[in-house]
């Protein structure tokens, strides 16, 4: 019962701050809220027994990745607010049509509804995960490694100012 | 099968793609050589093929000199050729006019050589193959193999508006064959098989409905290279804008390939089908009989009269096939051939004046009989031989066609036969206006009568026109029995003797 | 585990050698001085030759490796082939690319082969997890790729939108696999196939559409293939030769495995949707390219009309058309990298001189590259005796078979209206003469044609006659992969 | 032996033809040219001999097989092989059509080194005659009706030429091919009752129809539709109505080519091919009525337009038309010999007015109009004494030898109890005096009416001319004297000799009634001979004069020809002309329209798909309220390349896919 | 206990405000922040579905999203950054040099 307390109460957060992320006009204040989404969806992974995710979605998001976006907003400088022009109706239109697929989704798996434990009780503790990940999940692991290391040099090749060895 | 163990046909399929390569290696400055390489390969490709003549059985009907290949084991195509007396006589008409196309060639083109006649080889590889192949995969293949070098053939060296004749020469066909390949594919997927040898062992196995659609599909490729009127549209266009040896190669060769396989394909595979559509195909043949001559007679230009006088010709042709009796459908194929030598003829006659005067109008001839008497001979000799005149090649073919058409009904056969009249009206009336009356045109006062080689090209077409006219039993002889085989599968209620 | 999984490696050296060689190439391009560039490019070529020979090597096995997460089997294998060409294809045609922009990122070759390395991981990849985690790791070299020309804004600008419209995509197909995780509580098709097919209808039916959603837009199959004009257009070219490809085959391999084993026992309705898209992605993209100016915008829709022949064959379930598509794929290849790679043909190979008359006359000045050319053009448009004919043969045959014949019908269709626009090419480079240098037209003089876009072209051209002629050649390496698992 | 008749033309043809058109002096031509028709007449005589000797009525000769065997279906359901032979078969029929094809062909050919001496293209010419020996001969020979068809089509194509000969005059050529034409449309009629006896007996072959009708093999309505199909054919080549317009323009060829082809020979091959298929012909009593009827109305209108020409020529050729149709009334009523006979004697007086109406011409420089002649009796008395022993031939004089031929057929006409054919007859037997007589006396009687500058050239014709108008008029005088009636003492050998291949014909005439029919025909023609003295010498055509004043609208209408020509150019050419210009524009228009009309809703289409492409969501989304926008900057703002509405695609495919899976499948 | 389809739809309702923020916003840097929330939705759903089927897959299937949540974010912000050098600007309305 008190879980699923604290699970609305950080959902209700979590929704409430991702409106406000879109919402901003100023993408600081998006960064701001961002922050809150990611925290309260910790707060979310919490409540559903995922405390290894948890702590790792306030590290790396909240440590890692909003820390990126505010400096990046802050070194470039990137502080104009962009003039939003879009009328009432298109607006509407943009936001329907996500939200009637979403709703589409919604209603066509819950109708079926998600059996309980088709390929049997694993467990979900912290060890049981650790164990799992490292025994059968070792390949994506390795091939994560391999995409950070394209992610490095990728953002290093887009974002730097020039090529290393361009004459200008 | 093969003659002293040489596979003969593939020799005689891929000679011209040899050739070819010689030319290619040429260096291109050296204009003489190439003509010359290419005139002799053709040349010898068409001694090759009258060498198939020596140890052809006529009296067979069945494919021979057979060679069959595994080509592609995932889906059993197989490398299949084969002759048999109809497929003879196209490759014989193939190597002939190709030969004479060559030759007629030597001056009328002067820029790009080296293409010219890569081209020109490729062309006939292709049409000879599409005459032999006896794999409906293998078939189609070379049917497609003849669009790019024709396509090239006109827009590199055609008229004014070649480049639209050109592109929709290539996509008009190019339509029709890919609705062939729905039915191909069709047929396989019945058959488990390309061989189209082995198709005819197991009978009719699709049922009448689905055989229907794969005629149909059938149809349109082929009913577009014949053309059968409404499809013609391609044809006045690709003929006028073609160089000479384009049209007669168009018009001797690419059209009797759509009237082929309607003989060797839609209608033995799909019998049913074929004797369910053949009143429609026939209503559409006549059609184009009486269509093709009416707008004939209203052309302005040479090249597009004799284009258009060719649907009126492949109308014959297609009536001769779908009446579905022995008779008719030999005069058909005869007529096929026919048409290749008088029309081939009719328009390296046109090209011959166009090379000097460089224009096809036939408000700007008149009276050349005068200044060139062996021109206008040839040329009458052609036109009678195209009006159907008995004792020239054409009246054997429409004769046997009307005769044959009669018992089925007189009424088609009497509509074909207002063809015949309208084919003379059309045809003297052009005669008339570029050869006869006074020389008004002061541009073709200097106009010089046919040289050695060009009187050279046109003989052995009217040795052929005289020999078919008068003598066409050896033509007919090889027909006899492939032509009827296939009428029977066809047709069996017109062999049944009564009770 | 740990031996399953070193005994698994010998299966995947290509990967590994990859790997090394992306590495070996950073590290010439980081710390050789002049020219390093270049030679990182040589050592990337060296490097997918390297692994090209390791794959020729590899036995293909009916096992599968780290945990159930690799196959090694002869699809696989099959796949990786297709994938080593069209990188080195690229690479190949980047030298003179960059040669004539006058700059060369370096980093682009070793993010070829990262990327290359995520693609043959993926086609490998028997589990959720593998296959989104591989996926990303072609994806995001990708994006970089279309946007490493920086300077150029149009590059950046096509980097930038296939990057938000790849990870929306993306995201897209990760909801498919969570509900798919929560049907089965498993992440590898072959065990989660099973349970998948137990009697949940609805909710694997909508997991099974956002799952393919994503790869869809990967393949830019119709209506998921806006961002491909754009993104071609704005993309270096020897760098679209690549994307255009290389990802369409990793896609279809992913495809073809979810659809037989994860979604096998749905197969009326993932047959249905690939008939509509394949049905849509034809026209479409033929439709389109119809009427386009830029013949770079043209040869985009002509890739994605030509990914729709490919979802005829995925649409006809069964062996026959698991070995056309295969085959077809290999063609694919082959066939667009030279139809982008001609592109470098226009007037002296600049990057944005992309109107079909730039190519004009060019008969005379380069009749090889030419006639190398035509014959890529028949094969685009499906004429034998070229291989893209054959190819698109047993697609529609595989259709036929089927029972798909309006399908197979509306291929050859749209195959007759792809010669219009084709045939300008043709057209431009045989029947029309060079047009008169425009005043301030690229440097590059006519009649230099590069050599290296040459050699790809003709062998090119080489290939799809041979294949297009013995088609046996390819078609039985393809019926060993498709029958071999 | 006979075979060889036509094979000394056909190689006189062929020589003159390749050979002797360029490197043969003048006089080798005509020696090579009348020395094939004199090796074909003395063949068609010995070839006579044999066949008064032989024991066989008949003689065939199959020289191979033209078109080897088929299968086809007969109208009684059974299918047999169908072959056709190159066959020739001579019998007394073919034995008189030759002699007189080679006999006056022969006198022709000799005339013509004469009258042609001065042509540039005398080579051609002989070449072209030969060859039209040849073809008539072929067409008199063939056993079947398809190598009849042969010499058929080959008498066709060398009219065709002749009339053409000299093809710089736009008239010549212009007749050349209204014949051809013509003919072509007789052709249709003669291939479809072809067909339609091949399909209803199973045999072409001449013979093989005589006897299969003689067995009763054929049903009556089928006989009426083969032999009038056929009869299309003969009116066509026989120039009987309706489609004899093209033999009056026909004389634009050379005069000798008049004679041999449009008098003697070729346009008597329809009479020719009727009493071939006399069996067929006398099975239906319809086809007999048409022909006879045919003949009839044919022989009086041709003669009508006979009074008023003044073309010498066309006068001939009128009276050509209106004698055949004598042929056809003989044909019709049953009597084929009389038929055949009149057609002999037609031969040698027709042959011999149209040549020396040659001889005239020649002599007055090419002048062809009477009205610029008169009283050339004086100057070529020899040519006159010749041309009115033919016009007393063709006038039915007692003795000569149209008498003959024409009462027997008007004999047998009154016999067959159709009068009206018999009277039509009667009057074109007066009409036809008439008319030969106005041409005599408005020609060598009177006062001369030519120019000083032709008188200075007049001269009589050379011998080579003469000679052979000589012989013609001799065979007029004395030609009918093979059929002489039994009445008046001969044997009718004639009829005899013939009924091995037309059949018997019994008179069932009285004596006396024989003789008073005689004795009519006489006196109507001498009664028109005195008219036309009476009109045009004694009142010097003053009274035609005055009746072509006071019917003018009549003589107009005679004189333009009934205006037929231009009826039938009108309903018949224009009529094709409209079809043609219709189905030109239909060609251009709607078919090749249709094309092009497929090509740009490609090309519509693609415009579509680009612009929904490149923003049509975006400009759902936007375009509320932008509509007052101008369409080149809307199309501008819906070509965007933002980011958002392709991801509002994706969003809108995946709801599409999900909707499509679950909803249609 | 909480309910799956509680955690499902609450995932989604995330997801879908991503999408949305996808969608309606013009500016860029909003533009991957919202990125980040469509894949934070998949992530809770497949942590929701972790506990519910008391499997650790959820969470290390989550664990991936996030590492590759992090590679998106990095690289969508260098491309930013390289297209911002261009246009001085991270407004989408300016992103339309490639257009037909």
């Amino acid at each position: 019962m008190i879980t699923l307390a604290v699970f609305i109460f950080f959902a209700v957060l979590a929704v409430v701050a991702a409106l406000l992320v879109v919402v901003q006009k100023n993408a600081m204040h998006s960064v701001l809220y961002l922050a809150f989404t990611v925290l309260a969806t910790a707060g979310v992974f919490f409540a559903l027994q995922a405390e290894y995710l948890g702590a790792i979605q306030i590290l790396v998001y909240g440590g890692g990745i909003v820390v990126l976006y505010i400096f990046v907003i802050i070194i470039v400088n990137l502080k104009e607010i962009v003039p939003e022009r879009r009328g009432l109706v298109p607006k509407l239109f943009l936001v329907g049509v996500p939200v009637l697929l979403c709703a589409e989704v919604v209603t066509l798996v819950m109708r079926t509804g998600f059996p309980s434990a088709p390929s049997g009780p694993e467990g979900s503790g912290f060890r049981e995960m650790a164990e799992m990940l490292f025994a059968s999940y070792l390949l994506p692991f390795e091939a994560a490694s391999i995409l950070l290391l394209a992610v490095l040099i990728g953002a290093i090749v887009v974002a730097r100012r020039r090529h290393i060895d361009d004459p200008d | 099968m093969n003659i002293l163990g040489i596979p003969i046909l593939t020799l005689v399929t891929f000679f011209p793609v040899a050739g070819m390569v010689v030319v290619l290696a040429l260096p291109g400055s050296r204009t003489r050589a190439i003509k010359l390489a290419a005139n002799i390969f053709t040349g010898l490709e068409f001694v090759a093929t009258v060498l198939l003549l020596t140890r052809f059985d006529a009296s067979s009907g069945d494919m021979q000199f057979l060679e069959r290949v595994p080509w592609i084991k995932a889906i059993g195509a197989q490398y299949l050729l084969g002759v048999d007396g109809i497929s003879l006589l196209l490759v014989l008409l193939t190597s002939l006019l190709t030969f004479i196309a060559t030759l007629s060639s030597w001056q009328a083109v002067q820029k790009r050589l080296k293409e010219y006649y890569v081209f020109l080889l490729l062309l006939e590889t292709g049409m000879i193959g599409v005459f032999l192949a006896l794999d409906l995969l293998l078939f189609y293949v070379f049917w497609e193999v003849v669009l790019v070098p024709m396509y090239f053939l006109i827009g590199v060296w055609g008229g004014e508006r070649k480049l639209y004749a050109a592109i929709k020469f290539f996509l008009y066909t190019l339509f029709g064959s890919v609705a062939m390949l729905v039915g191909i594919l069709v047929l396989r997927s019945q058959h488990q098989t390309f061989d189209v040898l082995a198709m005819l062992a197991a009978g009719p196995v699709l049922p009448v409905a689905l055989q229907s659609w794969v005629f149909l599909a059938f149809f349109l490729g082929f009913a577009i290279k014949v053309p059968m009127f409404p499809f013609h549209t391609w044809l006045p266009d690709a003929h006028v804008e073609a160089p000479t040896a384009g049209s007669v190669i168009l018009a001797g060769v690419l059209l009797k390939m759509g009237t082929y396989g309607f003989l060797r394909f839609s209608m033995p595979l799909l019998p049913d089908a074929a004797r369910r559509y053949a009143p429609a195909i026939v209503v559409l043949a006549l059609v184009a009989i009486v269509y093709g001559a009416l707008v004939s007679l209203m052309q302005k230009d040479m090249k597009k009269l004799i284009a258009y006088s060719s649907v009126s010709h492949m109308g014959f042709v297609m009536l001769g096939l779908f009446v579905l009796t022995p008779m008719a459908a030999k005069g058909a194929v005869l007529q096929m051939v026919n048409h290749g030598i008088s029309t081939g003829a009719l328009f390296l006659i046109v090209g011959i004046i166009y090379e000097r005067r460089h224009t096809r109008l036939i408000s700007e001839f008149g009276g050349l009989a005068s200044r060139m008497p062996v021109y206008a001979a040839v040329f009458l000799i052609m036109t009678m031989s195209s009006i159907g005149l008995p004792g020239l090649n054409g009246f054997i073919g429409e004769f046997m066609i009307l005769m044959g058409t009669f018992p089925v009904s007189w009424l088609w056969t009497a509509v074909a036969a207002t063809g015949i009249v309208l084919g003379a009206g059309y045809m003297l009336w052009l005669y008339q206006r570029v050869m006869f009356g006074r020389l008004a045109n002061p541009a073709n006062e200097s106009l010089k009568d046919l040289t050695l080689r060009e009187l050279a090209t046109f003989l052995p077409l009217i040795v052929l026109a005289f020999w078919i006219g008068i003598f066409p039993k050896p033509f007919l002889a090889v027909l006899d029995k492939p032509v009827e085989k296939i009428i029977r599968v066809v047709n069996p209620a017109h062999f049944e003797v009564p009770r | 585990m740990t031996s399953a999984a070193s005994s698994g490696l010998g299966h995947f050296i290509p990967e590994a050698v990859l790997l090394a060689a992306a590495v070996a190439s950073m590290f010439v391009h980081l710390f050789a001085k002049r020219g390093g560039r270049r030679a990182a490019g040589y050592v990337a070529l060296a490097g997918i030759a390297a692994a090209a020979v390791a794959l020729a090597l590899t036995p293909p096995s009916a096992e599968t490796f780290f945990a159930g997460h690799l196959a090694a089997d002869g699809f696989a294998l099959f796949f990786k082939a297709v994938i080593l060409a069209a990188g080195a294809l690229a690479i190949v045609l980047a030298f003179r690319f960059f040669n004539v922009e006058g700059s060369e990122p370096g980093e682009a070759y070793y993010l070829i082969l990262l990327s290359m390395i995520g693609m043959t991981a993926a086609v490998s990849a028997t589990d959720m997890v593998t296959t989104y985690v591989t996926f990303e790791l072609f994806a995001i070299p990708s994006y970089v790729l279309a946007g490493i020309f920086k300077k150029e804004r149009r590059s950046a600008e096509a980097g930038i939108k296939y990057f938000f419209l790849g990870t929306l995509s993306s995201a897209v197909m990760l909801l498919g696999m969570a509900f798919v995780y929560g049907l089965t509580g498993l992440t590898g098709y072959a065990e989660a196939g099973p349970l998948l097919a137990g009697g949940s209808g609805l909710a694997a039916l909508v997991a099974m559409s956002l799952f393919f959603v994503g790869l869809f837009f990967k393949a830019a199959f119709v209506p998921f293939h806006m961002w491909a004009p754009d993104v071609y257009e704005g993309a270096p070219t020897p760098l679209v030769v690549f994307l255009s490809t290389a990802p369409k085959a990793a896609v279809v391999a992913i495809l073809v495995r979810a659809m037989t084993s994860l979604f096998g026992g749905y197969s009326l309705e993932w047959s249905g949707i690939l008939q509509a898209v394949a049905l849509a992605t034809m026209f479409w993209g033929n439709l389109a390219a119809l009427t386009q100016t830029s013949l770079k915008r043209m040869l985009a829709y002509s890739a994605i009309a030509q990914a729709g022949y490919l979802a005829i064959g995925l649409a006809a379930w069964g062996e026959p058309a698991r070995m056309a598509v295969l085959f077809y794929i290999a063609v694919y290849v082959v066939m667009n990298a030279a139809a982008f790679g001609l592109i470098l043909l226009v007037g002296g190979g600049g990057r944005f001189d992309e109107s079909v008359d730039g190519l004009r006359g060019l008969v005379r000045r380069a009749p090889v590259a030419a006639a190398s050319v035509l014959v890529v053009l028949l094969a685009l448009v499906g004429i034998p005796p070229t291989a893209g004919f054959m190819g698109k043969y047993f697609l529609f045959a595989a259709a036929v078979d089927k029972g798909l014949v309006l399908l197979a019908a509306a291929g050859a269709l749209n195959s007759a209206i792809s010669l219009f626009y084709y045939f300008r090419i043709g057209k431009a480079m045989f029947l029309e003469d060079a047009v008169p240098a425009a005043p301030g037209a690229g440097p590059a003089v006519p009649g230099s044609v590069s050599r290296s876009v040459t050699v790809v072209l003709a062998l090119s051209a080489a290939a799809l006659l041979l294949f297009g002629i013995l088609p046996g050649l390819l078609t039985a390496p393809a019926v060993s992969a498709v029958l071999g698992r | 032996m006979f075979a060889l008749i036509p094979l000394f033309p056909l190689l006189g043809a062929a020589v003159n033809g390749i050979v002797g058109i360029r490197y043969f002096s003048r006089r080798a031509v005509g020696v090579t040219a009348v020395g094939a028709a004199g090796l074909s007449f003395a063949a068609s005589i010995a070839a006579f001999a044999g066949l008064l000797r032989s024991a066989e009525p008949v003689l065939v000769k199959t020289l191979f097989t033209w078109v080897p065997a088929s299968l086809i279906r007969t109208a009684g359901g059974t299918t047999i092989p169908f072959a056709l032979d190159l066959t020739f078969r001579y019998d007394s029929l073919a034995a008189v059509m030759t002699l007189v094809v080679t006999g006056v062909g022969l006198l022709i050919h000799i005339y013509s080194v004469g009258y042609m001496s001065h042509d540039r293209s005398y080579a051609r010419f002989f070449a072209y005659l030969n060859l039209f020996t040849f073809a008539m001969l072929v067409l008199v020979l063939g056993a079947n009706l398809a190598v009849m068809f042969i010499g058929w089509e080959g008498v066709g194509l060398c009219s065709y030429l002749l009339i053409g000969f000299w093809f710089t005059k736009d008239s010549a050529a212009d007749a050349g091919k209204k014949a051809f034409i013509t003919n072509r449309v007789g052709d249709f009629g003669f291939l479809l009752g072809t067909g339609l006896l091949l399909f209803a007996l199973g045999t072409i072959d001449t013979a093989g129809i005589t006897a299969a009708v003689e067995g009763g093999m054929l049903a009556k309505g089928t006989a009426t539709a083969a032999a009038l199909l056929l009869f299309l054919g003969a009116t066509g080549k026989s120039a009987q109505i309706p489609l004899y317009t093209w033999l009056p323009d026909a004389m634009e060829g050379p005069t000798p080519v008049s004679a041999l082809i449009h008098a003697a020979t070729m346009v008597t091959a329809g009479v020719y091919m009727v009493a071939r298929l006399h069996a067929l012909f006398s099975l239906s009593g319809t086809a007999m009525a048409v022909v006879a009827l045919t003949g009839a109305f044919t022989a009086v209108y041709a003669a009508t337009m006979g009074f008023v020409q003044t073309d010498i020529k066309r006068v001939l050729a009128y009276s050509t038309i209106s004698q055949i149709g004598y042929m056809f009334i003989g044909l019709g009523v049953g009597a084929y010999a009389a038929g055949i006979f009149h057609l002999m004697t037609h031969a040698f007086f027709k042959s011999l007015l149209f040549l020396a109406a040659g001889s005239v011409i020649h002599a007055l420089s090419g002048e062809q109009d009477m009205r610029r002649m008169g009283g050339l009796r004086k100057r070529i008395p020899r040519t006159y004494f010749v041309f009115l022993v033919g016009a007393l031939a063709i006038s039915g004089l007692p003795g000569l030898s149209g008498f003959f031929s024409k009462d027997e057929i008007l004999a047998s006409a009154f016999a067959s109890g159709n009068y009206l054919v018999w009277g039509l007859g009667l009057a074109g037997a007066g009409m036809t005096a008439f008319y030969m007589f106005r041409l005599i006396f408005l020609t060598f009687f009177g006062e001369e009416r030519f120019s000083g500058e032709t008188a200075h050239h007049l001269h009589e014709s050379p011998p080579v001319m003469l000679v052979p108008l000589q012989i013609l008029a001799l065979l007029a005088v004395v030609g009918g004297y093979v059929g002489l009636p039994r009445i008046l003492g001969g044997g009718a050998w004639f009829g005899r000799f013939l009924e091995t291949s037309t059949g018997a014909h019994e008179s069932h005439l009285a004596a006396g009634t024989e003789v008073l029919l005689m004795a009519v025909s006489v006196a109507v023609a001498a009664v028109a001979i005195f008219a036309a003295w009476t009109i045009y010498v004694k009142r010097k055509g003053e009274p035609a004069r005055r009746f072509t004043e006071r019917f003018r609208a009549l003589h107009r209408t005679v004189a333009r020809k009934y205006y037929v020509d231009e009826a039938y150019n009108r309903i018949f050419v224009g009529g094709v002309f409209v079809a043609a210009r219709v189905a030109d524009w239909i060609d251009r228009r709607v078919i090749d329209g249709l094309v092009d009309g497929a090509a740009a809703l490609a090309r519509g289409a693609s415009r579509l798909s680009i612009l929904f492409d490149e923003g049509v969501v975006d400009g759902a989304v936007n375009g509320v309220g932008r509509v007052h926008l101008a369409a080149s900057s809307l199309l501008r703002r819906l070509q965007t390349g933002f980011v958002y509405n392709y991801a509002l695609a994706v969003v809108l495919g995946v709801a599409l896919v999900i909707t499509l899976v679950i909803v249609v499948l | 206990m909480i309910p799956i389809e509680a955690v499902i739809g609450f995932g989604l309702i995330i997801f879908t405000i991503g999408l949305a923020g996808v969608l309606v916003r013009k500016n860029l840097v909003i533009m991957l922040m919202s990125l980040e929330l469509l894949l934070n939705g998949v992530n809770i759903i497949l942590a929701g579905l972790g506990r519910h089927l008391n499997s650790p897959r959820g969470s290390i299937f989550a664990l991936f999203v996030i590492i590759n949540a992090v590679s998106e974010a990095a690289v969508g912000f260098a491309l930013v950054l390289a297209y911002f050098r261009h246009r001085k600007s991270y407004d989408t309305d300016s992103l339309n040099d490639l257009k037909g």
